[in-house]
C-alpha cells in the first residue's frame, strides 16, 4: 500500500496514478477486513475502487493527462508534512495498546451497542443498527453531504452551454 | 404547542434541510426563492424561541432518535450556541429577500433553484454544527456547509471564482480532516463522541500526549475554516470572486460558526481556565491575532477590488475576535462574542451594498466607483455608516465590541495591546477612507453618470443591517449583555 | 491451513504489484491491476475462512464486478498518444 | 414473454443463494426485486435470446467439464514453459474460422480460447477470430478445430 | 503477529498522511492534488479503525458462534467519512473540469499566471 | 471420510497457491505484454479454481459453497473478457506482439 | 430641560429642509436664530444656578449618554450659536460671490457640525462628549474637502487622519483608563480621579487627553489646521476660528476641571510639563505666522498660538487662569472671526490672498480693513478691545500659581502678534496701491460680507466694557477655592 | 478506446441484471451482513455506468432519464428526513422509529429499512448523475470535435 502511494507521488502519467489509486483503495479494503471492519471494507471497495476510479477516468477523458514538471522548491511542503507528521506521531505514541478489549475506547460506549443492538433494533449487524438508528442523524447528515456534492457537480457541469461560453470571458474585460 | 416547543432544536436544522430538498425537487426559480425565504424566516423564529427558552430554563438537551447520550446523538443548546444560532439565522433571513433580484438576473430557473438549494444547505450545515452536542456530527454538518459553499462560490460571474472555490475546497477539506483527526484522538482516549461526556472525562487524562495533539489538530483545523492569519489564503479570492450574495452570507455566518467551535472546544470541553490557559495556545493565538489584524489590514489598503479589500478586512476582524479569545477573561470574551455579532451584521451589510453596486455598475474596482456617491446616494451612505462601524466609531455597534476588547486588554494591564487595537482600527479607517474619498470627492466617470440607485428590494435588506449596526451601537441588551452571560458560561466551563 | 493459501496469494500479489509499478506500458499496468483484483478476491475469501466468518464473500463478489467496471472504464478513456 | 418468466425464476434462485436468511419478508422482497430487475433489463433490451441463453444450460453440463479439462492441460503446459529456465516460448498469431451460427456461440468460443492458458483471442469479427498463442504448437492444436467443433455442438445448432 | 500489526498500523497511518499531504501541497496538478487529498483522508480511516479492533474479536455482526466483537463505532464513523470524502473529490473533479475549460490548463502555476493579467 | 476431504482440500489449496505464484512469475519473466496475458490466465483459471475448490470442500454443501461457485463463475466470466479487451486495445494502440511465426499475414480480423 | 433638545432637533430639521428647498440660506438663518434664542434661555437659567441633567439612555454600566448644563458649556454654546448667525449671513454673501458648487451639501454639513458643537457643550460625561467630538470631525470633513479638487482632497485627508487618528490613538485609551480608574466617566466638580490617580498616572493621563484632542492643535499635532485652509473662508472662519478648535480647547478645559480636577493638578503639579509645551507652542506658532505670506495661513498659525494661550491657562489651573482661559475662548472667537471675514471679503472682491498684495487696499475697502484693525487689536490684547482682559486674567492666574515667568511669555507673544498683524494694517492704509489696480479699481466687498465683520469687530469693542459682567458670571462656579 | 466488440456486449448483457440484483440483495441484507444503502447505491449505479460505458451514455440516458434522476437526488433525502418527521407525528423525538411498529423493536427494524431505502435512492441517483455529467461532457466535447480524442 505504501508502495502504491510512493508510485502515485513519483509517476507523472495521471492514468498510472488512477490505476495505482484503484489498487491502493482495494488493499485498504483488505486491511479493513483484517480489522473486522466489514461494512467499511465493502464501502471502500465500492466507493474507492469503483466510483472514484470511474470518476477520475471520466475526468481524464476531458483533461490533459500529463502532469507538468514540478516548478517551485519542495521545501515548504516538506516542512508542512514534517510538522503534521511529527504532531501525529506525538499524538499516537501513547494511545492505548492495540487490540486490547479493556481500553477506554472499547469499554465506554461500544459494549452497550454490542449488548442491546439486536434487542432494541432487531438487526444483528450492529454497524447497520448504529448507522441507521442510534446515530441515524449522522447518516442523514451524510446523505445530505452526498446530496450537496451531487447538486454541486450538477451546478458546475450540467448547466446550459450558454453559461459555459460566457464563463471564459474574464469579468473585468466585460465591464 | 408544548410538543412543538420541545422539538425546537431538531426543527432548527430540519427546516432548512427539507426546504433545500424541495428546492432541488421542483427546480422552479421563483418557487425556490419563496421556499428559501419562508424557511429562513421560520428558522430565525425558531432560533429566537430557542433563545427565550434557554434564558428561561437554562440548558436544553434534546435526544435525537430517542437514544440518550452518549449512545445517541444529542443536541444541547445553551446560551453560547443559542446566541450564534441567532446570528446565523438572522443574517440569512435578512439576505434572502436581497437575493431574488441579482440571482434571477443571471441564472435560469434550474440554476436558480440549485443556488437556493446550496444557500439553504450552507444554512443547514452551519446551524447543524452550532447546535449539535456530538463531535463527529460537527464534522458531518461542517462538510455539508463547506461543500455547499464551494459550489456557491464557483457560481460566481468571474472565472476566477472557480479557482477560488478549488483552493477553498482543498484547504477546507484539509481543515476538516484535521478536525476529524482531533476528534479521533479524543475518541481513542475516551471512547465517547458526545462533547459533554468527553468534557467530563478529559480532566483525568488532561496532559496525556494524544489529548494535547488532539487540541493542536483541532485548533489548526478550525483555524483553517476560520481563515485565521497564516491559514487565510483561500478567503480573499473566495469572497471576491464568488457571487456577492454568497460573500455576504459566508462573511456573516461561516467564520462565526468556526469561532463558536473554537470557543466550545477551548472553554467548554477543554475546560477553559483549568486546561486551555495552561497550554501555550493563548500566547500563540494572541500573536497570530495581532499579525492578522495588521498584515490583513495593510494588504486591504492596497487592494483595487473592493470585495477583496473587504475580504482582507474580514481576516483582520477575525484577528480582533481571536485576540479576545486568547485573553480568556470574561470581559475579553464578551468583547470577542460581541464583535462576532457586530461583524456579522457589518460585513454582511457591506457585501450586500457591494452586490448592489455590482448589479448596477458591473464592477467593484475602486477606480470604477469614482463619483458614485451622488448617483447611488443611499447605497454609498450605507457604505459609509457600515464603514464607520467597522472602524469602531462611537454611535455604531463596532465601537461597543472594540470597547470591550480594549477593556479586556487593559484589565490584564497590557495597555500596549490597546494601542495595537486602536492603531489597527486606524488602518481600517484608511482603507474605508479610500473608498469614501473616491466615491464622494471625485468627478463621476461616464459609466457612473447614467447610473441609477440600487433597486429597492436590494436596498432595504442592507438598510435593515445598517439599522441594526446603529441600534446595537446604543442598545446592547441583545448583543453585549447576552455575550457577557455567555462569556460567564464559557469561562467557568459550564455545561 | 487456509493461511498457507493466503500467504501464497499474498506473494503473488506482491509480484503483481511489482509489475503494476514497473510495467513499461499502460497496458501492463492494466493487466497487473486485473491480476491483482483476482488475487485480491481470492485473498478476501481466504481471509474469510481464516477468521472463521466465511459469510463475507459478498465483498469479494462486489469487488469482482467493480474491477470489471474499472478495467473497462480505463480502456474506454485511455488516450493512446500519451501512454 | 417466455424469457421474462425464465429470467425472473433464474434471478430469484440467484437471490435465494445469495441471501442466507429466508424470512417471509426477505423472500417477498426477493421476488419483487427479481421482477424489478428483469423489468429494467427488458427496458434495456438486455433480456433476449442473446442476453439470457437459458437454453444452453442443459448442454453446459457436459461442455464445462470438458473445457475445465482443456484448461488444466494447457495450464500445466504453460506453467512448465514459465518455470523452465530457457523460457521456450514461440509466440504465434493465427486467424481462425468460427463455425458457430449464433453470436453467443462465437463469444463462448472466443472466451474458451482466452480462458485456456496459452491462447488468447485478440480480435473477433463476425466469424473470424485472431488468436495469439504462446507456442506455435498450441496454435497448431487450435487450428485442428477440435474446440471449434465442441463449441458448435454445445451451441446445439438452433442458433438464429 | 498482533504486535507487528499494532505498530504497523500507526506507522502506516502516519506515512499515508504525510504522503497524501505532500502530494496536495507540493504538486501543482489539480487532479493529482485531489488524489493526494483522498489518500490523506484514507490515513484517518486507519487512525479510527485500529483502536477499535480487538484481537480475537470478530466483525460486529451478532451470531451465536461468537461473543467477542470488535468495536462497531469507528466502522460507522469511517463509513460516513469515506462517503463524505468521495462527495468532496467528485465536486473537486467537477471544478477541475470547469477550470480546464475556462483556463485551458489544470496546472496551478499556469492558472495563477493567467489570473495575473 | 472427513480426513479424506481435509487432505483433498489441503492439497487443492496448495496447488491453487502454487499456480497463482506460477502465473505471477510468468507475469514477471515473460518478455512482452501478449505473452504475459497467458501468465495471468494461468492464475485466474487454475490458481483461482483450485483455491476455490479447496475452500468449497471445507464448507461442504452449504450456502458458502454456493457463493464460492458464484465467485468462480464470475471470475471465469470477467477475466477472459478483460484479457480480451486488453489485448484488443493494445493491438489497436499499435503495440506489436513479438512473434516468431505470423500466419495472419498482417491481416487482423475485421480489417479488410 | 427640553431646551437642550431644541437646538439639536432644530439642527436636524435644517438638515431635512436643506435637502429639498432652494431657499436654504433663509432656512439656515431662521434656524440659527432659533438656536441662539434657545441657548440664550439656557444661559439665563444657568445664571440663576440651574444645573439639571438629562439622561437619554445608558449602554452599559460605564457608558451613559446624557446631557447636563453648566456655566462653561452654556457660555461656549452661546458664543458658538451667536457666531453661527453671523457666519450664516456672511456665507450667503460669500457663496453667492464665488458661486461655490454643491451648496446644499455645505449648509447641511454646517448644520450637523453646529448640532455636534451643541452636543459637546452640553454633554454630561466624557463618553457623550467623545461621540459628538467624532461627529463634529466627520461633519466638518466634507466642508474642508468641499472644493473636491486634488489639494482640497489632500487637505481633507490630512484633516481626517490627524483628528481621527489622534482621537483613536490617544483619546480612546484615555477614556478607557479613566473608566477603569474612576469607574465612570461623568463630569464632577473637582475631578473624578483626584483621589485615585498618583501624580505619575495623572501626568500621563493628561498627556493622553491633550494629545488625544487633536482639535486643540497643540504644537506637534497642529499640522492639520493650516492645511485645512483649502476650505472656503466661511468654513475656515466659523469652524477653525470658532467651533472646531474651540471645541478642542473647551474639551481640554472640561477635562482639567471636571475630570482631573484643577486642585488635584495643582497639588500633584502634573501639568508642569504642559505649561512649558504650551508656552513653546505659543511662541513658535507666532513666529511661523510671521513668515507666512498667505493671509489665511498666517491667521491659521495665529489661531494655533492663541489656542496655546488657553491650554497654557488650563495647565496653570489656578482659578484666575481658568477664568482667563474661558474668557479667551470668547475674545479670540470674536477677534479671529473678524479677521477671517476680512480675509474672505478681500478674496471675494479683490481676489487677493497674499499679504504682499495688500498695499493700499485700505483705501478701496475702508470698512473691511477698519474691522481688520479692530480685530487685530483685540487679538493682540490692547486696551480698548476685550482681548486685553483675558490675557490679563491669564497673567494674574500665572502669578497666583507662582510661575510668574509666564507673564514674560505673554508679553513676547503679544509683541509677536503685533509683528504679524500690524504690517497688514499699515500696508493697507499707508502704502500706495500698485499701478495695475487703478485701471480696474477694487470695490468694497458685498454688504452681506461687510456687515457681519463690522458687527463682530464692534462686539470686541463693546465687551471690553463689561469685564465685571464676565467675572461675576464665571466666579460663582470657578470661584477661588 | 474500445471498439464495441461483441464479446463485451454479450457478457455485459449477461452480467447487468446480476449486478442489479446483487445491489438489491446488498441493500436489503444490511441487517444480516455487510451492506446497506451506501454500498447498494454505488453497486446499482455501477451497473448502469457499466451499461453506459459499453453502450454509450446517451443509451444509458434512455434507461434512466436525466430529468427523473435529478428529482431522485432530493427524494432520497426527503425520504430520510421525512421518516424523522413521521416520528414527530407519533409524538416521538426526531428520527425515533420505536412507534413505527407494534413494539419498539419491530418499529426500529422498519425504520432502519425505510431509512436505508432513502440512502439508496440518493446515493444511486447522485453517483449516476455525476457519471452523466462527467461522461456526458466528454461526449458533448467530442461532438464539438475540440478534444484530441
Ligand atoms: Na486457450
Ligand atoms: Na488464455
Amino acid at each position: 500500500m505504501v508502495a502504491a502511494v510512493i508510485g502515485v507521488i513519483r509517476s507523472r502519467n495521471l492514468f498510472v496514478v488512477v490505476m495505482l489509486g484503484g489498487i491502493y483503495s482495494f488493499l485498504m479494503a483488505t486491511v479493513m477486513v483484517a480489522l473486522d471492519a466489514v461494512d467499511v471494507a465493502m464501502t471502500e471497495a465500492a466507493v474507492g475502487a469503483g466510483m472514484s476510479t470511474v470518476l477520475l477516468l471520466a475526468v481524464l477523458g476531458l483533461v490533459k493527462t500529463r502532469e507538468a514538471p514540478l516548478r517551485h522548491s519542495p521545501f515548504i511542503p516538506l516542512l508542512v508534512c514534517f510538522l503534521t507528521g511529527a504532531a501525529l506521531i506525538y499524538g499516537t505514541l501513547s494511545l492505548p495498546p492495540f487490540g486490547r478489549q479493556d481500553t477506554p475506547t472499547n469499554q465506554h460506549v461500544a459494549p452497550y451497542y454490542i449488548k442491546n443492538s439486536v434487542k432494541e433494533t432487531g438487526s444483528p449487524n450492529i454497524v447497520t443498527a448504529v448507522l441507521a438508528s442510534y446515530r441515524g442523524y449522522d447518516t442523514l447528515g451524510e446523505t445530505t453531504v452526498i446530496f450537496t456534492g451531487g447538486i454541486g457537480v450538477l451546478i458546475l457541469l450540467s448547466t446550459s452551454r450558454r453559461r459555459r461560453l460566457k464563463q471564459s470571458s474574464d469579468e473585468d474585460s466585460s465591464t | 404547542m408544548e410538543f412543538l416547543q420541545e422539538q425546537l432544536p431538531a426543527l432548527q436544522v430540519v427546516l432548512p434541510l427539507v426546504a433545500a430538498s424541495l428546492c432541488a425537487l421542483f427546480r422552479f426559480g421563483y418557487l425556490s426563492w419563496l421556499i428559501t425565504l419562508s424557511s429562513s424566516i421560520l428558522s430565525f423564529l425558531v432560533a429566537v424561541f430557542l433563545l427565550l427558552r434557554v434564558l428561561e430554563q437554562g440548558i436544553i438537551s434534546y435526544e435525537i432518535g430517542g437514544w440518550s447520550p452518549p449512545f445517541g446523538i444529542e443536541y444541547r443548546v445553551d446560551l453560547i450556541n443559542a446566541f450564534v444560532l441567532l446570528i446565523v439565522s438572522g443574517v440569512s433571513a435578512v439576505i434572502v429577500p436581497y437575493t431574488q433580484k441579482s440571482i434571477s438576473a443571471r441564472f435560469d430557473s434550474t440554476e436558480q433553484s440549485w443556488f437556493y438549494c446550496m444557500y439553504l444547505l450552507v444554512l443547514t450545515g452551519l446551524l447543524g454544527v452550532t447546535i449539535t452536542g456530538d463531535a463527529f456530527n460537527i464534522f458531518v454538518f461542517l462538510e455539508i456547509s463547506s461543500l455547499a459553499s464551494y459550489a456557491m462560490i464557483a457560481m460566481g460571474r468571474d472565472r476566477r471564482g472557480l479557482t477560488a472555490a478549488y483552493q477553498y475546497l482543498i484547504m477546507g477539506t484539509i481543515g476538516a480532516t484535521f478536525i476529524v483527526i482531533g476528534i479521533g484522538l479524543l475518541w481513542a482516549m475516551t471512547g465517547t463522541l458526545n462533547l459533554y461526556d468527553l468534557a467530563g472525562r478529559l480532566p483525568e487524562i488532561k496532559n496525556t500526549r494524544p489529548v494535547l495533539a488532539a487540541l493542536a489538530f483541532l485548533t489548526v483545523g478550525v483555524s483553517l475554516k476560520l481563515a485565521l492569519f497564516p491559514l487565510h489564503l483561500w478567503l480573499p479570492n473566495a469572497y471576491a470572486y464568488g457571487p456577492s450574495v454568497a460573500s455576504a452570507f459566508l462573511a456573516g455566518t461561516a467564520t462565526k460558526v468556526a469561532i463558536y467551535l473554537l470557543l466550545r472546544f477551548f472553554f467548554t470541553i477543554f475546560g477553559g481556565a483549568t486546561f486551555f490557559t495552561e497550554t501555550p495556545l493563548p500566547e500563540i493565538l494572541k500573536i497570530l491575532a495581532l499579525l492578522a489584524m495588521f498584515a490583513a489590514s495593510i494588504v486591504a489598503i492596497f487592494q483595487s477590488n473592493i470585495k477583496r479589500m473587504l475580504a482582507y478586512s474580514s481576516v483582520a476582524q477575525i484577528g480582533f475576535i481571536v485576540l479576545g479569545i486568547s485573553y480568556a477573561t470574561e470581559t475579553s470574551l464578551t468583547g470577542a462574542m460581541t464583535h462576532m455579532f457586530n461583524h456579522a451584521i457589518m460585513k454582511a451589510g457591506l457585501f450586500l451594498l457591494l452586490g448592489a453596486i455590482m448589479f448596477r455598475l458591473g464592477s467593484v474596482k475602486i477606480e470604477a466607483l469614482s463619483g458614485i456617491g451622488r448617483k447611488m446616494p443611499l447605497t454609498m451612505a450605507g457604505f459609509v455608516i457600515l464603514g464607520l462601524s467597522l472602524i469602531g466609531a462611537p454611535g455604531t455597534a463596532g465601537f461597543i465590541s472594540k470597547w470591550y476588547l480594549g477593556l479586556g486588554a487593559l484589565e490584564q494591564g497590557e495597555w500596549w495591546i490597546l494601542v495595537l487595537i486602536v492603531s489597527a482600527s486606524l488602518l481600517t479607517m484608511i482603507y474605508i477612507g479610500r473608498v469614501v474619498e473616491v466615491a464622494y470627492f471625485r468627478e463621476p466617470t461616464d459609466e457612473v453618470v447614467q447610473l441609477k440607485e440600487a433597486p429597492s428590494e436590494m436596498l432595504w435588506p442592507a438598510y435593515l443591517l445598517i439599522a441594526a449596526a446603529i441600534y446595537f451601537g446604543f442598545d446592547t441588551s441583545f448583543s453585549a449583555d447576552l455575550a457577557r452571560q455567555a462569556a460567564v458560561l464559557l469561562v467557568n466551563a459550564v455545561y | 491451513m487456509f493461511s498457507v493459501g493466503l500467504i501464497a496469494v499474498l506473494v503473488s500479489l506482491v509480484l503483481a504489484m511489482v509489475r503494476a509499478i514497473m510495467g513499461p506500458s499502460m497496458f501492463d499496468r492494466v493487466l497487473a491491476a486485473n491480476s491483482t483484483a483476482t488475487l485480491a478476491v481470492l485473498s478476501l475469501s481466504l481471509l474469510g475462512f481464516v477468521t472463521g466468518r466465511p459469510d463475507f464473500l459478498d465483498i469479494a463478489i462486489l469487488y469482482t464486478l467493480l474491477n470489471l467496471v474499472g478495467t473497462i472504464a480505463v480502456l474506454k478513456y485511455f488516450h493512446p498518444g500519451e501512454s | 414473454m417466455l424469457y421474462f418468466i425464465s429470467s425472473v425464476v433464474v434471478f430469484f434462485m440467484f437471490w435465494l443463494v445469495l441471501s442466507g436468511h429466508y424470512t417471509l419478508m426477505l423472500l417477498a422482497i426477493g421476488a419483487v426485486a427479481s421482477i424489478l430487475v428483469v423489468g429494467l433489463a427488458t427496458r434495456m433490451a438486455v433480456i433476449d435470446r442473446e442476453g439470457h441463453p437459458i437454453y444452453l444450460l442443459y448442454r453446459a453440463v457436459w461442455y464445462w467439464p470438458w473445457l475445465f479439462w482443456e484448461i488444466v492441460k494447457s495450464g500445466i503446459s504453460v506453467s512448465k514453459i514459465i518455470l523452465s529456465p530457457t523460457l521456450p516460448i514461440s509466440p504465434t498469431l493465427i486467424n481462425l474460422k468460427a463455425t458457430q451460427k449464433s453470436v453467443v456461440g462465437v463469444v463462448v468460443y472466443a472466451n474458451s480460447i482466452t480462458l485456456t492458458p496459452g491462447t488468447v483471442s485478440v480480435e473477433v469479427e463476425d466469424n473470424e477470430i485472431t488468436v495469439h498463442a504462446i507456442t506455435t504448437l498450441g496454435a497448431m492444436d487450435l487450428e485442428e478445430g477440435k474446440m471449434d467443433r465442441m463449441v458448435t455442438k454445445f451451441e446445439g445448432g438452433i442458433g438464429t | 503477529m498482533s504486535l507487528i500489526l499494532a505498530s504497523i498500523n500507526y506507522w502506516v497511518t502516519i506515512i499515508l498522511m504525510i504522503g497524501g499531504l505532500y502530494i496536495v501541497v507540493a504538486h501543482g496538478n489539480m487532479v493529482k492534488k485531489l488524489v493526494g487529498l483522498s489518500i490523506f483522508q484514507t490515513s484517518v480511516y486507519l487512525l479510527f479503525l485500529s483502536p477499535g479492533k480487538i484481537l480475537g474479536g470478530t466483525a460486529p455482526i451478532i451470531s451465536e458462534k461468537f461473543e467477542v466483537y470488535s468495536n462497531p463505532l469507528p466502522h460507522v464513523l469511517i463509513l460516513t467519512a469515506i462517503v463524505v470524502g468521495v462527495a468532496t473529490i467528485a465536486l473537486g473533479m467537477a471544478l477541475v473540469v470547469r477550470i480546464n475549460e475556462a483556463y485551458g490548463t489544470i496546472e496551478d502555476d499556469e492558472v495563477h499566471e493567467m489570473e495575473q493579467d | 471420510m472427513a480426513i479424506f476431504i481435509d487432505i483433498l482440500s489441503w492439497a487443492s489449496i496448495i496447488i491453487g497457491g502454487v499456480f497463482c505464484i506460477i502465473g505471477m512469475i510468468g507475469l514477471m519473466r515473460l518478455p512482452d505484454l501478449f505473452t504475459r496475458l497467458h501468465g495471468s490466465s494461468v492464475t485466474d483459471t487454475l490458481g483461482a479454481g483450485f483455491l476455490i475448490f479447496g475452500m468449497a470442500l471445507q464448507s461442504g454443501l452449504s450456502l458458502t459453497t454456493a457463493k464460492l461457485i458464484i465467485i468462480f463463475g464470475l471470475i471465469l466470466l470477467t477475466s477472459p473478457v478483460a484479457t480480451h479487451a486488453l489485448a484488443q486495445a493494445a493491438l489497436h494502440a499499435g503495440i506489436k506482439p513479438k512473434l516468431t511465426v505470423d500466419k495472419t499475414g498482417g491481416h487482423i480480423a475485421g480489417e479488410d | 430641560m427640553s431646551t437642550i433638545m431644541i437646538p439639536l432637533i432644530g439642527t436636524f430639521f435644517i438638515l431635512l429642509l436643506n435637502r429639498f428647498s432652494n431657499f436654504r440660506e433663509t432656512v439656515t438663518l431662521i434656524t440659527s436664530i432659533l438656536l441662539f434664542a434657545a441657548v440664550y434661555k439656557i444661559f439665563i437659567c444657568v445664571m440663576d444656578g440651574d444645573r439639571s441633567e438629562l439622561l437619554i439612555f445608558s449602554i452599559t454600566t460605564g457608558l451613559k449618554f446624557s446631557f447636563h448644563v453648566e456655566p462653561l458649556g452654556a457660555l461656549f454654546a452661546l458664543v458658538a450659536s451667536f457666531l453661527w448667525i453671523v457666519n450664516s449671513i456672511y456665507s450667503i454673501g460669500y457663496m453667492r460671490g464665488n458661486n461655490e458648487p454643491r451648496q446644499t451639501q455645505f449648509y447641511a454639513a454646517f448644520a450637523i457640525a453646529l448640532s455636534a458643537t451643541m452636543g459637546i457643550a452640553f454633554s454630561a460625561n466624557l463618553f457623550t462628549l467623545f461621540v459628538f467630538y467624532e461627529v463634529l470631525t466627520l461633519s466638518t470633513y466634507p466642508l474642508v474637502a468641499h472644493r473636491a479638487d486634488p489639494n482640497a482632497r489632500i487637505g481633507g485627508r490630512i484633516y481626517l487622519i490627524y483628528l481621527i487618528g489622534a482621537s483613536i490613538v490617544f483619546f480612546i485609551p484615555a477614556l478607557l483608563w479613566t473608566l477603569i480608574l474612576a469607574g465612570n466617566l461623568d463630569f464632577k466638580m473637582g475631578g473624578i480621579i483626584s483621589d485615585v490617580a498618583s501624580p505619575g498616572t495623572t501626568g500621563i493621563l493628561l498627556a493622553l487627553f491633550v494629545f488625544g484632542i487633536g482639535k486643540a492643535a497643540l504644537m506637534p499635532l497642529h499640522r492639520w489646521l493650516p492645511s485645512a485652509m483649502v476650505a472656503p473662508t466661511p468654513v475656515s472662519a466659523l469652524l477653525h476660528a470658532v467651533a472646531v478648535v474651540k471645541a478642542g480647547v473647551f474639551t481640554i478645559l472640561k477635562v482639567v476641571i471636571y475630570v482631573i480636577g484643577s486642585d488635584h493638578l495643582l497639588k500633584t503639579g502634573a501639568s508642569e510639563w504642559l505649561i512649558y509645551l504650551a508656552s513653546f507652542s505659543l511662541i513658535a506658532a507666532s513666529v511661523i505666522a510671521l513668515t507666512k505670506d498667505n493671509i489665511k495661513a498666517r491667521l491659521a498659525y495665529s489661531t494655533v498660538s492663541q489656542l496655546s494661550y488657553i491650554i497654557l491657562a488650563a495647565a496653570i489651573a489656578t482659578p484666575l487662569a481658568l477664568m482667563g482661559a474661558a474668557m479667551h475662548i470668547v475674545t479670540h472667537a470674536f477677534g479671529k472671526i473678524t479677521l477671517f471675514f476680512v480675509a474672505g471679503a478681500i478674496h471675494t472682491s479683490a481676489h487677493k490672498t497674499r499679504v504682499s498684495e495688500l498695499n493700499g487696499i485700505g483705501l478701496s475697502m475702508p470698512f473691511t480693513m477698519l474691522a481688520f484693525f479692530i480685530g487685530a487689536l483685540s487679538i493682540i490684547g490692547l486696551p480698548p478691545l476685550v482681548g486685553v482682559w483675558s490675557k490679563l486674567y491669564i497673567a494674574l492666574g500665572s502669578m497666583e500659581g507662582d510661575n510668574s515667568w509666564v507673564i514674560a511669555v505673554l508679553i513676547i507673544s503679544s509683541l509677536l502678534n503685533v509683528a504679524y498683524l500690524m504690517p497688514i494694517v499699515i500696508k493697507a492704509f499707508f502704502a500706495s496701491a500698485p499701478k495695475t489696480e487703478t485701471t480696474n479699481p477694487i470695490s468694497e466687498a458685498p454688504w452681506l460680507c461687510v456687515v457681519p465683520l463690522s458687527l463682530t469687530a464692534l462686539i470686541c469693542l463693546i465687551l471690553f466694557f463689561l469685564p465685571g459682567y464676565f467675572e461675576s458670571y464665571l466666579t460663582d462656579f470657578l470661584g477661588p477655592k | 478506446m474500445i471498439r464495441d466488440t461483441i464479446i463485451l456486449r454479450v457478457v455485459i448483457k449477461l452480467l447487468l441484471p446480476a449486478i442489479l440484483l446483487f445491489a438489491l440483495y446488498v441493500q436489503f441484507h444490511g441487517d444480516y451482513g455487510p451492506g446497506g444503502g451506501f454500498q447498494a447505491g454505488v453497486a446499482a449505479a455501477a451497473a448502469i455506468i457499466l451499461y453506459g460505458l459499453v453502450f454509450g451514455v446517451s443509451a444509458a440516458r434512455k434507461i434512466v432519464p436525466q430529468k427523473f434522476l435529478f428529482s431522485l437526488i432530493p427524494i432520497g433525502v426527503l425520504v430520510f428526513s421525512g421518516t424523522g418527521i413521521v416520528s414527530w407525528f407519533f409524538g416521538a423525538n426526531y428520527l425515533d422509529y420505536s412507534p413505527f411498529g407494534s413494539d419498539s423493536k419491530s418499529g426500529q427494524h422498519l425504520g432502519i429499512l425505510i431509512v436505508e431505502l432513502g440512502v439508496f435512492i440518493t446515493v444511486f441517483s447522485t453517483m449516476l448523475a455525476i457519471f452523466y455529467s462527467f461522461a456526458g461532457r466528454s461526449e458533448i466535447l467530442s461532438l464539438d470535435g475540440d478534444t484530441d480524442k
